[in-house]
């Protein structure tokens, strides 16, 4: 019987569940996993109530993977459901998960609106470049010249997604930068990013090793960002505009009106219906 | 529901109201409901409007009396003209005949030819100089007051009709048009008041639109999250509950679009809070990719689509049936669901009701199939019954060592856990899994998840609430959602000519029940299949599962107009 | 296509190769059947691997010989194990028994129970030590030589397939492989070679997939603009296009998502330039509307859906033909519009050109329903035909005073302008028009347009291509898609087991032909109805329309393994 | 017959349809239409080489009533139509129109990508900071405290869609604010717009005199940009930063890649078929 989980603290790797992960071997995916076991840990935090839901793509298999509550939905579509679910259930932790694909293509409409509303979510987006689970095609991080798939023989020919400038302008309260590669930095992060009341968005720069294996490189491209986080916007832009896109660190994190439902409990059904009453 | 209806419609009255753009048509309309009820009748409005949003003509389209209404008549007793301009728009609309009358002040100029072509007397009447003999006064509740008294409402229930509906507006509206009113009564005698008040003091009325209605079941049903996106003709369930689910400790959260809202409400149910959205054509189909979802994960969700006509944007403000075949049938792959339809304004509350339950009880997604004629129309009626069955979800507050969220129960149902219950926590999956949840390609696991997801809706007990069947006889109507009001009616005056016939009225359209059905069917040796669509859509479907005699026939006619009483029943003389 | 097969498909050899990640087994298989279409023989292959993205166990699935092949058989002749890591899981979808060989070196360990259980025999050898003996050799090219030889395929047809396959990878991997394909071949005699080579030289072949094959059809019907969103299975289609897009003067766009990627296509075709996508079934679902405004706008545009497991994020690797409810009846409102099914990996290219060519002329969305068995199966085929009629829009270059885009005419079929054209401007609308495209909520408009595009449909010539139609006798398998193969060859063994049988496969699936199929049917007794999936949707489908005799049967069967013509057989015997 | 429309230069109402607008008295709409066909007359562009593309919505209506050719589609997705229809016939005038809540909720997604593909489209959104057509519900740009929509009776309570900022952080490559009470500012703006090689984005503040009646002050709130249009992107953030949304003028403008097909015959239908032979 397990109806309590907690009487002890839990380490990381008690947040993990059995099932083996589909990942290939040397998935920068594996390295958010073990960092986000990691946090929870840190932040003890029971884990019945801990939600992560997730889209569709290689990154999104990541509930499954933690022995927490977790809801694997349709591609582009989990801020959608985790909006629900943290609206219907506040006082749970619910964090989002899913890759460049599912959450900048597909699934950017409900990326802008999730921001702009600012509710209290954590949203990771595992960045590697490409939509790994479909083999290999551009997403919107890809560079304009990469032409390794066959749909887009010549490369995308269009400009870069940029994540933080995209979440600043629409209102996100907390950008932040990880990476796969640098595991400590990437579970600081996520702990901050829990801890932050409001949305809070956290790219993580992870490497596929199967369709852009060229990105072994970003070892030696990353670097911290310069300096203190921003505390406005304005400075926020600046950092964001400075940057290169390789720099890791918490970029920017405002204390903004955070959404949430009023209910405000004031009215039995029966009243509700006397109204209806002549 | 028991059927105590008499056959006798003849003391129910129709009336019109049309006017152009801020002249008060509508407004006329509402009061006049409020008076019916207050008087203790029953009774329908409608409304009809041109494309504009605002400054347009528009129409209010009543019928009420002593007894029940569920439809418009075949034609109209009365019209009210408060002016002619754009109002041969409505003359579809409104029938009129030798025996109809038309009630105007001659300074509204002539009446259109359109309205006039069946002969209806006209009569002329003072309004302008009435209410221009008020400081305030407005011709439409002079107009309302002569129309009132035509009808023989009493006064004061039109008085009190007018206070209700206009008490936001304060005193220096309410007073002059209460002088007004009693100016216009005073101009009235009763050609029409052939309705007598009800014995023994004023039964408890409601006054409601279908979409109120819908709001209110989803209530009833325990729903405490909406999420939606506006659309017409569905906007105002949403309206209507924003307000009031806070008040319940609940909340409704506008989205950024369809997709968004289905979402929402899954994960808001995933969460252990029952969550419905509402929306139209449109809107339901960007939400098919939701609803499987709902149901491969087993997540229940309710989904109430205000019909309007069809196809792609096409009529927004106008009803028709038109979405029975994506709701039975828009999701990919085999995915079962329920859907249901209301069949009259008062019928959304319990069907939606149901609806929510259904959804809780079997773990899977419901599409209630309202339409613009029932949402967007306002009705007198006695309180909305509640289903008899309390339904509720299976719920796992202590799960033991492995739990097991997709486990293979005997009825299929698998009681389902929460965030918040340690032990019980599980992956929710849209890909094909095992009974833990695990993603598996595997032949086995799919067809024990199939089999599954089939059985607990196939073999689950609907009871009697499946459809309402009245009367009886070798003919029988089979019909479905809004058109039950007029195929009732019609099947009253064909008994009412001696020729007995019985309407079997479909709430329950997925699944559907085959026995049941066979049993309501027994004797019956002619089956016409009446619905509000060009394709026939109910007769497909029908057909389909072979739940139809062979030589049943259908009568599928498209909106926008409103399926009406003396269509059907003109068919069903044609059936021999 | 006639028919003009022999019913004796013994000469047709069944193999297997499987092997964990990166052992090569896919490899081998694709040399294979390169060699197959180069000794002039046909053959089919599909493919199947774990969840995993890379790095898990794979399996190619290969039937070959001198006859065409459009379905694997109930059992594999000879099973290859380049290593046995997970290929239990392959156990139910590589069927062996007593007569059944396995080949493997005993290096690769222990054969598991799983693919032992009904008796096939082992057959060791050396491969291990003969790739070690080749510097850069590797084990799956040498198993590949003696699998070749012991199905009789000549040496130089081996040869060649490995070098047309591994070209691009330079002579580093040509060469050592090629000395490990003729030591391989050198361990091999040959049990199943009963095959022969073609007599008076080899004919053309072409070696495709299905999903490429939908590519040609898209180009042949004139398809010049493509946008479209990656999902599995149907990726290749739009790989396979985008270059060749692009060399005859159009292309294809990488879109945010499937509502962009239909609207898109909605836009390049109201520009003149025939367009196309294609998705699977989550992506179907998000394009309904889009499809509902390309119907009401009539507006000509194809939607290849290559089906998938369902519902909801289903099965994405393997096949199912679940998606036919969604297709036929997905859309909101009356939208009548095309659904087409390819029977084989080549007629994906003639069914999708006849899409295309349909869409165009009738102006109006088709749907194609592929699936994955299809799309992602390759086959050694005769080149594929094209459709007789060269359909095309009814362009208006000339337009008159007053263009009248929704034109009321004989047929329904309006003629269009485009961009461009002076004088022909007009606005596309989803919202209900006249004749001119002005939105209308009138009663006859609407009735008029709902009627023009029901009819522009229904009441068009189709010609045979509607269904493919093989053999005699009162008992008939009616079937649709990728299960005619396995149909088709069903109905031959049992003619050979002197039980005559006819064979309807549907290719049109919407709108239906009511009095073609009832031709094809006159005289059959007994029918039924074959489809993988768990529901039944034709028979359903054409339950509906009252196309079936009430005593007809179904066979409906889920995937995610294939129907084989062994299962389908047993359920005709079981008929009696 | 008139397959000929232009033997001289139309005049602004030519471009006109028969078609009576649908939209309330004193709707902004009508302004932007007319100055359409005032910078349409003032392009001289041929009637037939115009397309407009719209969504759902008042501002959607659009089309119908000019005389080129039009597709009024789906809500939220006028973009995509018009990426589609530029795509197939580059050589095409096309202008997109719609609303707030057509461009900024529902389409957001098609939005952001139009911006970075930044394919030689106009798009033109009618901000009315409301639902008009559904009668009256709040949209992205509508104020958080704005509570006469029965839907949100306390306000939306969610920070405004900032329109320029977006465009921006997105890659759009031209941006503009017009208001529907500055007719000729409005109609140089769109032939601007219409001129620049790229996504051009204009936002036009077009009050709903029925649901946003208090919208009729915004004539004393406009107030023309300070400066210079920016002609990077830092310089535009500084100014979209400082702008407090009644600012009308041309904000940013500068040439960036654009986004068109390669077509490259190259190969015949027939040669395309051999590749496919043994
Ligand atoms: C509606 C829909 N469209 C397309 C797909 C196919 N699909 C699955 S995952 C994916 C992209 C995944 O890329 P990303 O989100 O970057 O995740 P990654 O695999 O790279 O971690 C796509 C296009 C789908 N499942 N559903
Ligand atoms: C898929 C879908 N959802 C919802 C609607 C309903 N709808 C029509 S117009 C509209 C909003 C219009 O607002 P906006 O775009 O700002 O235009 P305005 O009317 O204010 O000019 C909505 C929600 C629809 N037609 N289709
Ligand atoms: S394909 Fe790429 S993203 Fe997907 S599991 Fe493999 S390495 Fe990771
Ligand atoms: S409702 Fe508002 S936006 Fe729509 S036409 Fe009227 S004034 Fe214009
Ligand atoms: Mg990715
Ligand atoms: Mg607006």
């Amino acid at each position: 019987m397990a109806t309590e989980t907690r009487t002890h603290a839990l380490k990381a790797k008690e947040y993990k569940s059995d099932i083996a992960p589909v990942w290939c071997p040397g998935c920068g995916h594996f390295a958010v996993l073990s960092a986000l076991t990691k946090a929870l840990a840190y932040l003890e935090l029971p884990k019945e109530r801990v939600a992560l839901v997730s889209g569709i793509g290689c990154s999104s298999r990541l509930p499954a993977y933690l022995d927490t509550y977790g809801f694997h939905g349709l591609h582009g579509r989990a801020l959608a459901v985790a909006t629900g679910l943290k609206a219907a259930r506040p006082e749970l932790t619910v964090v989002v998960a899913g890759g460049d694909g599912d959450g900048f293509s597909i699934g950017g409409n409900h990326f802008l609106h999730a921001c702009r509303r600012n509710m209290d979510l954590t949203y990771i987006v595992m960045d590697n470049e490409v939509y790994g689970m479909t083999k290999g095609q551009a997403s919107p991080t890809t560079a304009p010249e990469w032409s390794r798939s066959k749909l887009t023989p010549h490369g995308p020919g269009v400009r870069r997604f940029r994540p933080a400038a995209i979440a600043l302008a629409a209102g996100a309260s907390f950008i932040a930068r990880g990476f796969a590669g640098d595991p400590s930095g990437l579970t600081r992060l996520i702990v901050q990013a829990i801890e932050h009341r409001g949305f809070s968005f956290l790219q993580v720069l992870s490497p596929c090793q199967t369709f852009r294996p060229e990105q072994t490189e970003w070892k030696q491209q990353v670097h911290p960002f310069d300096g203190e986080p921003a505390a406005n916007d304005l400075e926020a832009a600046a950092r964001i505009h400075a940057d290169d896109g390789m720099a890791l660190g918490l970029i920017y994190v405002e204390p903004l009106p955070v959404w949430q439902p009023l209910a405000q409990p004031s009215a039995s059904l029966a009243e509700i219906e006397q109204e209806l009453s002549l | 529901m028991p059927d105590d209806r008499t056959a006798a419609r003849s003391a129910l009255v129709s009336v019109a109201i049309t006017g152009s753009g801020g002249s008060g048509a509508v407004t006329a309309g509402m009061i006049l409901l409020e008076a019916v009820g207050q008087a203790g009748w029953y009774g329908l409005m409608t409304r009809s409007a041109g494309p504009q949003i605002r400054g347009g003509e528009s129409a209010a389209m009543l019928r009420f009396g002593p007894e029940p209404v569920d439809c418009l008549d075949d034609r109209f007793d009365l019209l009210v003209g408060l002016d002619w301009r754009n109002a041969a728009r409505f003359s579809d609309e409104i029938p009129l005949d030798a025996a109809s009358l038309i009630l105007t002040d001659p300074g509204a100029g002539a009446v259109p030819e359109a309205l006039l072509r069946e002969g209806p007397q006209i009569r002329a009447l003072p309004w302008k100089a009435a209410a221009e003999a008020v400081s305030q006064g407005r011709l439409n509740m002079v107009a309302l007051g002569t129309l009132g008294a035509s009808v023989g409402l009493p006064l004061a229930a039109l008085e009190a009709g007018l206070k209700r509906t206009l008490a936001a507006k304060g005193p220096e509206t309410v007073d002059p048009a209460l002088h007004c009113l009693r100016r216009g009564f005073d101009l009235g005698w009763a050609p029409f008041a052939t309705t007598s008040a009800p014995v023994g003091g004023v039964p408890e009325r409601w006054v409601l639109s279908g979409n109120d209605a819908a709001g209110l079941g989803a209530l009833r049903g325990g729903v405490r999250f909406v999420a939606a996106y506006p659309i017409t003709p569905a906007t105002e369930i949403l309206e209507w509950l924003a307000p009031r689910l806070e008040q319940l400790g609940g909340s409704l959260l506008q989205a950024e679009d369809e997709l968004a809202s289905v979402n929402m409400i899954i994960g808001a149910s995933f969460g252990g809070v029952p969550a419905l959205t509402a929306t139209s054509g449109p809107g339901l189909s960007l939400m098919m990719e939701g609803l499987g979802l709902a149901v491969a994960s087993e997540t229940p969700i309710v989904v109430v689509d205000v019909m309007r006509g069809g196809p792609s944007t096409g009529i927004p403000t106008k009803p028709e049936q038109g979405d029975l075949d994506i709701a039975v049938y828009g999701l990919h792959g085999d995915a079962p669901h329920l859907v249901l339809a209301p069949l009259s304004v008062r019928d959304c509350a319990f069907t939606t009701q149901w609806a929510v339950g259904l959804a809780e009880h079997l773990q899977t997604a419901a599409i209630v199939l309202s339409d613009q004629s029932l949402g967007q129309s306002r009705a007198v009626t006695a309180p909305a019954p509640e289903p008899t069955a309390h339904l509720t979800r299976l719920r796992q507050t202590k799960p033991g060592e492995r739990y097991l969220r997709y486990a293979l129960t005997e009825y299929g149902v698998s009681p389902m856990t929460e965030p918040g219950i340690a032990g019980g926590m599980y992956t929710a999956d849209g890909l094909e899994h095992t009974e833990r949840g695990t993603p598996s390609s595997a032949a086995a696991d799919h067809l024990a998840q199939l089999e599954k997801r089939r059985m607990k809706l196939d073999d689950f007990d609907y009871g009697d609430a499946w459809a309402e069947i009245r009367g009886d006889g070798d003919t029988c109507l089979l019909t479905w959602g809004s058109t039950a009001g007029a195929a009732f009616e019609a099947a009253e005056r064909a008994r009412a000519a001696g020729r007995p016939l019985r309407v079997i009225a479909l709430r329950l359209l997925a699944p559907l029940r085959r026995r049941a059905l066979a049993r309501a069917l027994e004797g019956s040796r002619r089956v016409l299949v009446v619905e509000q669509n060009q394709s026939g859509q109910l007769f497909h479907l029908l057909n389909a599962h072979r739940m139809l005699p062979p030589t049943a026939g259908r009568f599928a006619r498209p909106g926008p107009l409103p399926l009406r009483p003396g269509e059907i029943l003109g068919r069903i003389l044609g059936l021999d």
